[in-house]
C-alpha cells in the first residue's frame, strides 16, 4: 500500500508537564521548529498510578508531538537518550507521510 | 475538637472518606485549579487590605525577616534527619527537605479559618509572610542537592526568575498590592465574592484536597512506615519551631500560631512543579507522597490545633 | 403558567432554544461538571441543616421507605410496557427501565425551587430521599436484564460498592452529614455561597442542560415517536404514583409532590454511567436519548406543576 | 487616574505585568470561557431589568439604530486607512476591519464598571445596542474582503445564521429577554449571582485578559510598530465618533461616553472565529494581535477615560 | 512483525477548531462517515506560537483523527491539497491495521 | 528508512470511559502493565454524533494507548475481539519504535 506524501519521522514523547520547555529547548537546538503539545488523562507504569489531578503539574504528562526529517530525528533521539531515565520520558518513533514536506524540513 | 467540626475541616474528611471507599467522585482539574487561584487572588486582598489599615509596623518587617530565615534554614536539618534516619538519597533527601522549608497556602488558609473561629485572629501582613516563605526553601534544596547529592549546578539566575515568578508568588503579592492601593473603601464593592464567598469555596477545595490526599496515601509506592513518621515528625518540629520563634520575637499568640502553621506545612504546588525542573532525578512519588498525603491532613486533623494551643501557652 | 416565568425555567428555554437553532453556545465541560457538584453539595448540606432543626421524625423514616420502594418496584411496569408497547429488546427495556426508577436531582432540586416560590416548601428531609432512591434501580434494572434480557449475572458484591460509593450518593449523604453535624450556627458562615449563590448558579446550569437536552433530542437516532410518547407517559404515571403514594403515607401537600417529582424524574448521570459498565451492549443513545432529552425537559416545562397541582388536590 | 485605581484594572495591570516578567501563572481554559459566559449572562440580565423598569422608549430605538449604523460603517474607513497607510492585503485588511467595527464586551463591561464609580451611570438598554453591534461589521468586513481582496462570496444565509447565533449575541439578547421578563422582583432571588458577585468575578477576568494580551503582545510576530499605531489611532477616532454621535442623537453623558467606548472597542472573542472560518487566508496573528493585545489593554487603561472626558464636555 | 487485522489508513489533521465543520464536511463529500477529535495544548510552528488561550478559538488547534479505506482517504487528500497553506492544515499519513474493516470503508 | 530503537506494537483502543478499568484489568490479565489514557472531543460513527458534554460520562470517549510486545499484543488483542461490538470499541494497531524496549516487555 503506498501512501500519498513524503515520508518523515514522528517523535513522540510522553514528558512531564514542567519538563516541556526543556524538549522545546533541546528541539531548537537541533533545529527542529515545529512541535505540538497534546494532553493525557492518566496512566500506569514502573513508577506507579497517576492522573490529572489539579494540585500540582510536577507529575502531569504531556505528549510532545514532532514530525522532522529522519537525520534531524535521529540526532535529537541520541541527545535524549541520556535523560530517558531521569526524566521518566516514553519515546514512541514512526514513520508517516507529510503533505508539505519542506515544512518539516 | 470544635475545631474539627468546622465544615471546612468536616469537608475535608468527606473527600478523604470518599476516596479510601473508592467512590468515583473527582472535582475537574480546571475547577480544582481555579478555586486555589481564587483563594490565593482572596488571602492577598485579605491582607494587603488589613495592612492598609494597620500601616507597615516594625512587627511586620521582624515577622518577615523571621520567615524568610525559616525558609532558608528548615531544610537543613530535615535534609540531615532524612539522609540519616529516612536513609534517602542525597537527592531525594535534598527535594524533600526544599518542601518541608517552603509552606502550603491551603494549610495556612484553613489555620487562619480555625483562628478566626476561636477569636484570636493573625495579623493580616502574615500573608506577605506566606508568599516570601515560598521561595528561600527552594533554593536551600538546590543547593544541598548540588552539595551532597551529585546534581548538576544551575544557572542562579534561572533559578531566581522562577521562583520569583512563579504562580502563587505573582498571585499572592499582586493580591496582596492591589488590597493595599484600594484599601478598605475600594476593597467593599468585590468583597462580596473575596469575602463573602470565601469560607464557602474554602470547603469545596478542602473536599478536593481530602480526596488527592487519600487517594495518593493509598496508591503511594515510596511511602515507607519510616518515612510516614518522619513526614509527622518533621511537621511537628518545624511547627513548634515557629511557634517559640513567633513568641520571641514578640509576636502576639495568633500570629505566632500562624507562623507555626506555616513553619509546619509543607508545600505540594509550587515546589513539587521546581523540584520535577530542577532535579528531574528526585523520586516526585516520594516527595508528594510525604507532603500532600502525609503532612497535609495531619496539619488539617491535628497539626494547626496543637500549634495554636502552644501559641497559647507561651505567648499571654 | 406563573411557573414557566422563574429565570430558572427561563434559562432552560434559553438553552434549547440555542441549541435548535445551532447556535455555537457551549459551556465547558469542566464548568458544567463543577456546577453539578456544587448543586449536589448545596442541596445536601441544606438538608442536613433543615433536619438538624427539625429533628428526626417517624414521618422521615416512612417517607425514606417509600422512596427506597418506588426506586425498587417502578421498574418492573416500566420494563414490561417497554417491552409490550415499546418492543425494546430486554436488554434496552431494563436499562431504561433502571432509569425510571432512579431519580434526576436537577429535577428535583428545580421542583423545590418552584414548591418554595409557591410558599408550599418540601421538607428538608426530602434530600436524603433523593440520595436513597438513586441506586436501588440499578439493581432491579441489573436483576430484569440478567432474568430477561440474557445479561451475564454480575458479583453483587461489585454492583453494590459501585452504587454505594458513586459520586452522587457520596456527595449528597456526605453533605447531608455535614449539614447535619454543623447545624443553623456552622451553617451561617459558608451560606453565602450554598444558600445565597444556589439559584443564581442554578439557572446556568438549566442553561446548560437545555442546551444538552435540546442538542440531544435533535441528534437523537435511537427516538422514535413512540418512544417519546412512552417517555412521557411514564414520567407522568410514575410522578402521579409518587404523588399519591406520598398523601397515602401522610405527608404535607410539598412534601408529596416533591415525592412525586422524584418519582416521575429520570436518571441522565449515575444510571447512564452504571448501565455502559454493567450494559455495555445496551444502546445508550437509547436511555439517554429517553431520559435526558424527553422526560427532563417535559418534567421541568409540564411535569413538576403538574405532580404540583394533584399533591395540591389529594393532600389538604 | 483614580479610573485606573479601580480593582478591576488593577487586576488587568497585574496579569498584564505577569505575562511580562514571564510568569507561569495562567487561568484554565474553562474557567475563563466559564467566567466570560458569567460576564455576559449578568450584563444582559442588569440591561433586561433596568428597561424593564425604564420602559421601551423612543431614545433606545435611536440609540440601537445609531449602533448597527457604526457597526456596519465603522469597518470602510478603517479599510481604506489599514489599506493605505498599513500597507496590509486586502484581505487582511478587511479582517481586521470587521473587528474594529464589532465590539469587545469585557471593554464595554469594564467601561459601565467605571461609569458607575465616577457617578454618571450609561442607560440600561446599552447592553441591547451592544448586542446588536457584535455583527453587522462581519458582513462589512465580508463583503469587503470580496469585493477588494478576491475572497469567494459565501452564501449570505449561511453567514447570516452564523452572525445571528453566535454564541455572545445569544447570551446577551437571551439574558436581556429573561431580565426584561422577570423583571426587578423575579430578579432579586439571582442578584446574589449576577449582581453581588459581579464585580469580584470581573477582577478575575481582567487579570486572565492581562495575561492574555501582554502574552501575545511579547510574542507576536505579525505587530509591527505602524499597525500598533494604526490600533491605538482607529479606537481613538472611532470612539471619538462614537460619543460624538451620542451627543448628537440626544444621549445624556454616561450614554453617549458607553457608546464611544462600543465603538471604540475591538472585538476579540467572536469576530476572530467568524474570520477564521471565512476568510482563512487572512492571518489571526494579526487582527488578533491588533484588537486584543493593542486596543483592548489601550482602551481599558487609557481610552475608556478618554472617550467619558469627551462625553462630559460635549453632553452638558 | 505482522499485525492481526487489516489494513487501512489513517490521516490525522491539525487544524484551527472554527474550520473542523468545513472538514467534516469535505470527509461526508467522499463518503468517510467516521472520525474522532483530539484536542491539542500548544504548539509552534512557521506562523509562530500559540496556546490554548480562552478568549477565542479562532487559533486554537484540534486533530482530527480519520480511518479510511486507502483509496477513499487518497481521494480526500487530494482534495484538500488546495487548502493545506491558506487553512494552516497539518497532515499526517500512516498504515494501520483495524480489527473491524467493515466500519472503516 | 531505518529509524532508532526497538520494535513493539502499539494498540490504541477507543474505548467509552466507563469502560476503561475493565480494559486495565484485561491488560494486566496478560501482564501489561503500562498504558496511559488520553482524551477526546467529540466524533461520529455508526452510532451517530456524540460530543464531551458533560452530563455523563456515559457516551465520553477516551482512547488508551499501549505499547506491548507484539506477541502478548496479539495475545491481548484476542481477548478483547469478542468486545468490539458490545463495547463498541475501536482499534487501531501499528508498529513503532521505542528507546527502552525492556519497559514495554
Ligand atoms: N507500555 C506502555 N504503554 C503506554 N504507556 C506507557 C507504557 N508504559 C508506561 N507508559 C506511560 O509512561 C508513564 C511512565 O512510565 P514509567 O516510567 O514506567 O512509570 C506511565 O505512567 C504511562 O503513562
Ligand atoms: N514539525 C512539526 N511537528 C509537529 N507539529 C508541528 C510541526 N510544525 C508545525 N506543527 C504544528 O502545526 C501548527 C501550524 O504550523 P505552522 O503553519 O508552521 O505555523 C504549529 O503551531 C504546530 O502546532
Ligand atoms: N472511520 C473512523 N475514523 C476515526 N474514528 C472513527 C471512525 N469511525 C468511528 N470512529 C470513532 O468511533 C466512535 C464509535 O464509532 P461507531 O461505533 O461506528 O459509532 C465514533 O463516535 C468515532 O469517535
Ligand atoms: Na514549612
Ligand atoms: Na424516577
Ligand atoms: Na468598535
Amino acid at each position: 500500500m503506498t501512501l500519498p506524501g513524503t515520508e518523515r519521522t514522528r517523535v513522540e514523547i510522553l514528558v512531564d508537564a514542567p519538563l516541556v520547555p526543556q524538549m522545546i529547548a533541546l528541539l531548537s537546538k537541533h533545529a527542529i521548529r515545529g512541535h505540538t503539545v497534546m494532553p493525557t488523562l492518566s496512566g500506569e507504569g514502573e513508577a506507579g498510578v497517576w492522573d490529572d489531578d489539579l494540585i500540582t503539574s510536577a507529575q502531569h504528562k504531556v505528549i510532545v508531538l514532532v514530525v522532522a526529517e529522519p537525520d534531524k530525528a535521529d540526532a535529537f533521539i541520541e541527545d535524549i537518550r541520556p535523560l530517558l531515565d531521569s526524566y521518566g520520558l516514553i519515546v514512541m518513533l514512526s514513520t508517516i507521510n507529510v503533505l508539505r514536506p519542506e515544512k518539516f524540513a | 475538637m470544635e475545631t474539627l467540626l468546622s465544615p471546612v475541616v468536616l469537608f475535608f474528611v468527606l473527600g478523604a472518606f470518599a476516596a479510601l471507599v473508592r467512590s468515583d467522585l473527582a472535582i475537574p482539574e480546571a475547577i480544582g485549579k481555579g478555586i486555589s487561584l481564587y483563594l490565593m487572588v482572596a488571602i492577598g486582598l485579605k491582607g494587603g487590605v488589613e495592612v492598609a489599615e494597620a500601616g507597615f509596623t516594625l512587627e511586620l518587617l521582624v515577622a518577615a525577616a523571621a520567615g524568610i530565615a525559616l525558609s532558608f534554614i528548615l531544610p537543613l536539618p530535615v535534609f540531615v534527619v532524612l539522609r540519616r534516619v529516612g536513609k534517602l538519597s542525597g537527592v531525594n533527601a535534598a527535594a524533600v527537605s526544599a518542601h518541608y522549608g517552603s509552606v502550603s497556602v491551603v494549610t495556612f488558609v484553613t489555620g487562619l479559618e480555625i483562628l478566626t473561629r476561636q477569636q484570636i485572629p493573625a495579623a493580616g501582613y502574615m500573608v506577605a509572610v506566606l508568599a516570601l516563605m515560598e521561595t528561600p526553601a527552594i533554593v536551600s534544596g538546590l543547593l544541598l542537592a548540588q552539595r551532597y547529592g551529585g546534581a548538576e549546578p544551575r544557572p542562579m539566575g534561572d533559578l531566581l526568575h522562577e521562583t520569583l515568578t512563579n504562580a502563587s508568588v505573582m498571585l499572592l503579592v499582586g493580591s496582596f498590592s492591589v488590597g493595599l492601593i484600594v484599601g478598605k473603601d475600594g476593597f467593599s464593592s468585590i468583597a462580596p465574592v473575596f469575602e463573602g464567598a470565601f469560607r464557602g469555596v474554602l470547603c469545596l477545595f478542602l473536599l478536593e484536597m481530602g480526596l488527592i490526599a487519600a487517594k495518593r496515601l493509598r496508591e503511594g509506592k515510596s511511602l515507607t512506615p519510616r518515612l510516614i513518621a518522619l513526614a509527622i515528625a518533621t511537621a511537628l518540629t518545624n511547627g513548634t519551631l515557629g511557634v517559640l520563634l513567633g513568641a520571641a520575637i514578640g509576636l502576639d499568640a495568633g500570629t505566632a500560631a500562624a507562623l507555626g502553621i506555616l513553619a509546619g506545612s509543607a508545600s505540594y504546588i509550587a515546589v513539587p512543579a521546581a523540584m520535577r525542573l530542577a532535579l528531574p532525578q528526585a523520586d516526585p512519588g516520594l516527595y508528594l507522597g510525604m507532603s500532600l498525603a502525609v503532612t497535609f491532613p495531619f496539619n488539617i486533623l491535628v497539626g494547626i490545633p496543637i500549634y495554636i494551643w502552644i501559641a497559647q501557652q507561651v505567648v499571654r
